[in-house]
C-alpha cells in the first residue's frame, strides 16, 4: 500500500528521485557542518567579549595579575574551542565555511591582541596568532577521546590560520577596546597609558591609512570609527596635559598617591 | 457557527487591542507630564542656592511620586496583566525617566544606589515579573546610567558652588556603579552603547577630583565634608 | 546588599533571557521540519492519481499531526507561559504554516472550515489567550488565506483529473471566505496585503467555473458530484 | 518658605518667566487644538476606511440598495465629524492644521468617491464634494447645544475646503479600491464592470499623466501604484474577452444566470 | 464636467500655487543674503579685538535689519494673507535665524531676552497672527535656542579676552532661559529636539564657571564686574 | 617587528588578492560572453519555426560549450586550487548560468534532467570538490531551477506552436523535479528564494495543462505524442 | 591675495554655475510639459475606439515634436556646448521620455524600431557627440525598453478591444529587440537593471499569443490582418 | 539596417565608453595610492617628535607631489578633454583628497592657505576651465573643508606637545576661512554639508585656545612663540 502511494507523486526509484536523496544527503551534511560552526563561532565570540571585559577590570584593580591570568585560562578555553574548529575544517576549503567562523575569530583577534597589549605595550603579529592556533594531538587526547584508536597512534596536527582580512578587521576593533581603556584610564588617575595609548592607536591608524582602501570594504568601512577613537584619545591626551600643565610636574605624583589613599580609604569603610 | 459568525467574533478581538494601545497612550502621556514637574523641581540642586535646600526638594519630589503611583495603578488596569511585554514599548521610555528621577532623589538623600525594589516600590509596580507590572532589568538600568551623568553634572556645579567634598563622595559613587556595570556582560545595543557613555561620567568626574587635588583643595573638603555630616 | 551584589543578580537575569531564546529557536526549527512533511504529503493531491487517495493522505497528515502537538508541548515549557507576546516573533511563520496545513486537512476532510478552536485542537495549543499558548487571531487569519490560494490551485487541478464538480464546491466555500473576511475591518497591513491576495485565488477559481459553464460541464458536474457523494 | 524656595530657580516673576508662561499658554492651547484635530482625523479614517469595506460588499449582496443607505448613514457621520472640524478652525488660518486633518480628509475623499462611483459610474468633483461640507447652525443645534444663546440667534454656516492636493490623493487611493472592485467583480461573474471600470480608470490615469509632476512629490509618488491598479484592470478584461471570445455573447447570459442559480442553490443548503 | 475637464482645472490650481512658491523662494534667498551678512557682523564679537567694539556692531546690525524689514515688505505681497501656514515652510529657516540674530544683537546690548513683540517689530512683521504676517511662537523660541548655543560660545571666548564676568552673566541668563523652557510642553518634534540641545550649551557654560572658580577668578570678575558697571 | 612592518606585509598579501580577482574577473567576463552567445542561440526554440530546429540548435550549442571549457581551463589557473570558495563569487553567478544553458541543452535532446556529473564534464569541470575546480552543488540546483522557469515558458509557446503534448510530458517532468526539490533540506538564503519560485513555475505549467484539458486538447496531444515518436 | 578676496572671487564663479542650471531647469520643465501632453494623447491608443484613430493621433503628436525641437534649441543656448556631461542630470530623465515617445510614434506609423539617428532627428539634435547637443546612447536605449513595455500593455489592450493579429506582430517585434539587447555587453546598473525587465515584457506578450492560439484566435487574426492590410 | 546591426553598431559604442571608464579607473587607483602615501607622511605631524620635522616632511611629501602630475598628465590623456564632467566622478574623490593633502603641505609651511591656481599647479593641472583639465571649484572648496577638520586635531596635538603657540595662530587662520566660506551662497548639498561642519572645527580650536587661556598658557605661548620664530 504505502509504496503504491509514494508513486502517486513521483517513482522514488527515478534516476532523478535517487540523484535527489543523494544531494539531499550531501546539502544536510555541509548545512550540519555550518550549522556547528556558527555555534563554535558564537561561542568563541562570547568568551572572547568576556574576556574583553574581564580586562578593562584590569587598570581598576590591584590584583592586576590574577586578573591576567584568568584571562589566560578563558583564552586557553577559547582556543580549545578553535580547535574544534580546524578538526571540523580537515580536508575542507577552509574558505567555504569562513563566513561561519570569521565573526568568531575576528573576536578572538580582539581579546587576544588586546591582552597582547596589555602585557606588553606592543601589536601582536598575525604570525604570532596564528603560531598558538596550532594544535597537537596531546591536546585532542585530553579532550575527547572517543576518536578511533588508529588515529590516536599517529601524532597529529591541526591549525587554522586567520587571514589578514580577519586580523585587520579584529584589530580595527581593538582600537575600540583601547579608547575605552584609555577613558577608563584617565577616570582612575592613571596619566601615563594614555600618552602610551595615543601613540600606539596613532600608528595603528596610520598602518590603516597606508592599506586606505586596498582592502575590502569591511576594512574601510571601519576607517572613521578608528578615527573617531584615535580623536578621544588624542583629546584625553590633551586633557590631560592642560591639567597637568598648572602644577609642576613633580608634583603629580603626591595628588595621585594622595588619590589612592582616599579610595583605599573609602573601600575600608562599611 | 456559521463562517461569518465566526468572522464577526474576530473583528471584535482586533478592534479590542488597537482601543487599549489608545488607553496605554493616555495614561502615559499623563506619566510623562508628572516626570517633567519632578525633573523641574530636581534641576534646581544645580544652581547656588539650591544646595541648601536639596533635603526640601527631595521631600517635594516624593509627593509627586505619589501621583506617580496613582497613574501606574492606572496604567495597569489599561490591559491584560499577562500582557506586559506585548505592550511594553508604550511605557518604556517614561519608565526609563522616572527610574532616573526616582535614584536621583534617593541619592540625593543618602547617597546610596537606589535598589531595583526600592525603586519599584517608589513608582508602585513590582520588581519581580511573577507579580504584577513590573520594572524590566534593563529599563532600571538604563535610568541608573542617566543618574551617573547626573551625577557628573552635579559634581562640576558643586565645586562651583564651594563645595569640594561632594565631588570626592560622588567619585567614589560612581567608581562603584562603574565596576558594578563592568560585571555585566552587556549584549543589548542601546544599554551597551549607554553604558560607554558612562565612561566619560567617570573621566569627567575624575577631572574634578584632580582639578581639586592639584589645589590641595580636596584635602580641605575630606575636613569640610566631615564637619557637614 | 553592595553595589556589586545587585550587579551579579542582575547579571544572571540578562544572561537567562539569551537561554530562552536560544531554547526556542531549537523547538520552532524541529517544528518546520514536521510542517516540511506534512506540506509534501498534501502535495501530492494536486496531482490525478492523487485525488484518489485524498482520505489516505489526510490520514496520515493526522499522524503526523501528533507529532506537532509534542512539538508545541515542549515549545511551551520553555518560557514563562505569561511571556508568550515577548518571544511571538519566534514562532509566528511556523504556527501560520501549520494552520494552513491543519486548515487544508480539515478541508479535504469535510469541506468546511476549520474553526480556530479546532484548529488549536489539532496543534495542541489554546484557542483562548487565558487558557495557556494560544494562537493569536492574526495567525489563524494568515493561515486561513494561505489554504484559499491552495485550493485555488487545487479547482485548477480538479479539472485536468476530470473531476467537474470540485471546483463549483470550493467556489462555493471560496466565496463565503470571502465574504467572511469583508466583515473585518483590517488595520494590520501584511494581513491586508495577504487579504487582498485573497480577490486573486476568487477570481481564479471563477475563470475555471466559467470555463465549465461555457462548456455545460458544470451541469455535467452537478451531476457527477451527486453520484459521488 | 515655597516662595524663597521657588526663587533659587528663577525669578517667577521676572519678565523672562512671566513671558514663558504666557508662552505655555498660547502652546498649550495651539497643540490641544492639533491633537483633537488629529484625533478627528483618525475617526475620520477609521470610519471612512470601514465606508469602503462595506461598500466592497455592495457587489456580492442582492441588496444593494440597503448597502448604499448605510453608507450614506455612515457618510453622513462622517460629515459630522468634519463639520467638529471645521468649527475648530474658525477664525484660523486651516493650513497652520492642514497636517492634522489631512489624512482623515483624503480618506473621506476616497469613501465618497467610491459611493458615488458605484451610484453613477462617474468621478465626483471636487466641487461636489466641498458642497457636502457646508454645514449650518441647525446641523450644530442637534448636536450641541451647550454653546452661548448669542451665538445661536445668526445663522451660522460652517464650511471646509478639500484642496485640490487631498482630492487628488483620494482619489489615486481611490482606484486601488476601484482595482478590487474589478477582480471582485469578475469574481462575482459580473462582466460589465470589469469593462466599465478599465475605461474610467484609464481616464483618471490620463488625468495623473496630465498633471504630471506639477504636483506636489506625494502626487506624483502614486503614479506607479496607479499604472499598477490599471494594469490588473486591464488584465482582467482581456481574461474576460480572451475567454468569452470561446461562446457566442447571446449564450453569456445564460452561463451567468445558470451560475448565480447554482450559488443560491448552495445558499439554501444547511 | 468630464474627467478630463476636471483635471484641467486642478492642473490650473497647482500651476498657480507652483507661481506663488516661485516668487516666495526669490525674496527668500534675498532674505539669506542679508542674514549671512548680519551673521558674518556680528561673528566678529568671538574675536578677541571684537570685544571692545560689540556697540559699534550692534548698531551697523541695526541698520541691515531695515533692509530686512523691506525684504518682508515684499515678501508680504507674495501670497493669500490667510495662507500664511501653507507657505511657512519657505520661510521658517531664515526666519528663525533673522530671529536669532535680532536676538543676539539685544542680548549684546543689554544683556536681557528680546520680547517676542520686539523681535517682531525689528523684522518688520506682526506679532499677532490676527494683525498679519507674524512670528510664529516656534520660530521665536527655536531663534531663541540658536541664541543660547551662540551664548554658550561667548562664554568661552570672553574668557580667552579676559572678560571673566560674561561667562558669570550668561550663565544666570541661560539658566534662566533653561527654566522658561521647562515651562513649556513641547511636542513639536524639531524643537523638542533643538530644546534637548540647550542641556549642553547648560553644561558648557557651567563647566566655564567652574573653571573660573577654582582658579579664583569668578571673584576677581565680580569685583571687576562692579567696577565696569 | 614594528607596526609599520607589520601593516606593509599586510597590504602585501591584500595586493596579492586583488591582483588575482582581476585576473578571475577577466575571464569571467570572457565567460559571460560565450553563455550570452548560447542563451541567444537557444532562445530561437521558443518562437514558432524553432520549434523544428531544436537539434541543430543543441548541436550548435554543444560546440559553444568546448569553448566554455577552454576559458574554464584557463579559469583553474587563476588562483592556488584549494582556495576555490575564497573567490567563488566572482564565478558563481556565469557557472549557474552555464548549468542552466547545459541542463537546456540536455533536456530538448533528451527531456531528462542533466545530472551533476554530466553538467561538470560539459563545462570541462568536476563534479567532486576533492578532483579540482568542481561544480557546487547548490549552483548545480539554482541552475537546475532556472531550466524550470524556461520550461513553464517553453510549455506556453509549445501550445502556441500547436504542439499540444509537449506541455504534458514538461508538466511530469516538473512536479518530478518539485518532488525533488522537496526532498532536500533547503538553508542557504538565495537558493531557497529561488525554489520558492518554482511554485510558480510548477502553477503555470498546471494552468497549460487545464487549458488543454479542458478543450479536450490533451487527447489529441496524447495520440498526437504517440504518433510523434 | 586675501583669503576673503580668494573667496569672493570664488563667489562669482559659484553664483556663474547657479544661474546656468536655473536656466536648464526652466527649459526642462517646458519640455516635461510637452512630453506630458504628448503622453497623454498616446496613451489613447489603449482604448478600444482608439484603435481606430492611431494615425490620426500619430500625426498630432509629430506636430508636438515640432514644439520639442524648438525647446530643444533653446536648451542648447542655455550652457557650453561641451559642458553636455555637466548638466546631463538635468535633462536625462526628459530626454528618456521623449525618445520613448519617439518609438512609440514610429512604432505606431510603422511598426519599426526608430533608429538612434532617427529619433534624434524627431528631438532635434544630434545622434553624434561630436556634432552638438546630442542624444547619450543609453538614454536612448533606455527610451527603447519604456516602449517595450508600452508594447506589452497594447498587447493586452488590442486583444480587449477585438484586434487579434496586432499581438502576434508585436510579438514578433518584442522577440527581436531582445535579441537585440543580448547583443549589448550592458555594465550600467539602472541600464541593465531595465533591461532585466525586459523578460517580463516578452513573457507577457507570448501568454497573450499562447491565449490566442489555444483558442484558434491566432488564426482568425491570420485571416483577419490579412484582410485589414 | 535592421534591428541586430543597429544593436551591434551600439555595443561598438558602448564598448568604448567601458575601455575610457576601465582606463580612468587604473590610473585614479594610481593616483590613491599616492595620496595614500602622502597623507601616511604629514600624518607623522601629529605625533610630539614629528613637530620639529615639519619641514622635512613637507619637503618629502612635495616630492611625491612630482609623481601626483606624472599620474595626472597620464590622467588628462585617457578620455577626449571636452568630456571632463562625463567622467567627473572617477576622480573627484582622490582629488579633493590631493587638494586637502597640497593645502596641508603649504599650510605647514607658511601657514597661508593654497590658492586655487597654487593648488592647481602642485597637482600638475589647470585652475581655469578654459585651459584643460582642471580642478572644478567645488573639490577645491572641499578639500579646504578637510583642511580645517585636520588643523583642529592638529591644535589639540600641539598642545599635547607642549607647543602652546601653534594652535592661537591656527585659530586665527580659521577663523579668517570661516569668514571667507561665510560669503559663499553655497547650493550644493554635499559642499553645504561639509561646511556645516567647519563650524564644529572652529568651536573646537576656540575651546583649546580657552584651555589654554585661563591657564595662562597662552601668554607662555605668545612668549614661546616670540622666542621661536
Ligand atoms: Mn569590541
Ligand atoms: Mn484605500
Amino acid at each position: 500500500g504505502q509504496r503504491r502511494e509514494e508513486k502517486e507523486n513521483a517513482n522514488p526509484s527515478s534516476a532523478l528521485m535517487t540523484s535527489f536523496k543523494s544531494f539531499q544527503l550531501e546539502l544536510d551534511t555541509r548545512h550540519d557542518k555550518y550549522e556547528r560552526l556558527v555555534k563554535l563561532s558564537r561561542d568563541i565570540t562570547i568568551e572572547s567579549k568576556r574576556t574583553i571585559f574581564l580586562l578593562h577590570r584590569f587598570t581598576s584593580a590591584p590584583n592586576g595579575e590574577e586578573i591576567l591570568k584568568e584571562s589566560e585560562v578563558k583564552l586557553d578555553a577559547v582556543r580549545q574551542k578553535i580547535k574544534q574548529v580546524a578538526q571540523e575544517l580537515i580536508g575542507e576549503d577552509m574558505y567555504q565555511f569562513h563566513r561561519a567562523i570569521s565573526p568568531g575569530l575576528q573576536e578572538y583577534v580582539e581579546a587576544v591582541s588586546f591582552q597582547y597589549f596589555i602585557k606588553t605595550r606592543s601589536l601582536i603579529s598575525v604570525e604570532e596568532i596564528n603560531k598558538q592556533l596550532i594544535f597537537t594531538a596531546e591536546d585532542r587526547e585530553e579532550t575527547t577521546n572517543t576518536t578511533s584508536n588508529s588515529r590516536d597512534k599517529q601524532p597529529h596536527t591541526w591549525s587554522l590560520k586567520v587571514t589578514p582580512v580577519d586580523y585587520l578587521l579584529g584589530v580595527a576593533d581593538l582600537t575600540g577596546e583601547l579608547m575605552r581603556l584609555c577613558i577608563s584610564s584617565v577616570g582612575n588617575g592613571d596619566i601615563d597609558t594614555p600618552f602610551e595609548l595615543s601613540q600606539f592607536l596613532r600608528q595603528i591608524y596610520d598602518g590603516f591609512t597606508f592599506i586606505g582602501n586596498t582592502g575590502p570594504y569591511e576594512v574601510s568601512k571601519k576607517l572613521y570609527t578608528l578615527k573617531q577613537s584615535l580623536a578621544k584619545v588624542e583629546n584625553a591626551c590633551y586633557t590631560l596635559k592642560v591639567r597637568g600643565s598648572e602644577i609642576p610636574k613633580h608634583m603629580l605624583a603626591d595628588v595621585f598617591s594622595t588619590k589612592t589613599e582616599l579610595i583605599d580609604q573609602d573601600e575600608g569603610l562599611p | 457557527m456559521s463562517v461569518s459568525d465566526m468572522f464577526a467574533a474576530l473583528q471584535g478581538a482586533l478592534g479590542q487591542d488597537q482601543d487599549i494601545r489608545e488607553e496605554i497612550r493616555k495614561v502615559v502621556q499623563a506619566l510623562e507630564q508628572t516626570a517633567r514637574e519632578i525633573l523641574t523641581l530636581l534641576q534646581g540642586v544645580h544652581q547656588g542656592p539650591g544646595f541648601q535646600h536639596i533635603p526640601k526638594k527631595c521631600q517635594k519630589a516624593r509627593e509627586h511620586f505619589s501621583t506617580v503611583r496613582t497613574q501606574m495603578e492606572s496604567l495597569k488596569t489599561k490591559f491584560p496583566a499577562d500582557q506586559y511585554y506585548r505592550f511594553h514599548e508604550h511605557w518604556r521610555f517614561v519608565l526609563q525617566r522616572l527610574v532616573f528621577l526616582a535614584a536621583f532623589v534617593v541619592y540625593l538623600e543618602s547617597e546610596t544606589l537606589v535598589t531595583r525594589e526600592a525603586v519599584a516600590e517608589i513608582l508602585g509596580i513590582e520588581a519581580d515579573r511573577e507579580r504584577g507590572f513590573h520594572l524590566d532589568i534593563e529599563d532600571y538600568l538604563s535610568g541608573v546610567l542617566t543618574l551617573a551623568s547626573e551625577l557628573a553634572r552635579l559634581a562640576v556645579n558643586s565645586v562651583t558652588a564651594g563645595d569640594y567634598s561632594r565631588p570626592l563622595r560622588i567619585s567614589a559613587f560612581i567608581n562603584e556603579l562603574d565596576s558594578g556595570f563592568r560585571l555585566l556582560n552587556l549584549k543589548n545595543d542601546s544599554l551597551r552603547k549607554r553604558y560607554d557613555g558612562l565612561k566619560y561620567d567617570v573621566k569627567k568626574i575624575e577631572e574634578v577630583v584632580y582639578d581639586l587635588s592639584i589645589r590641595g583643595l580636596n584635602k580641605e573638603a575630606t575636613v569640610g565634608a566631615g564637619g557637614e555630616k
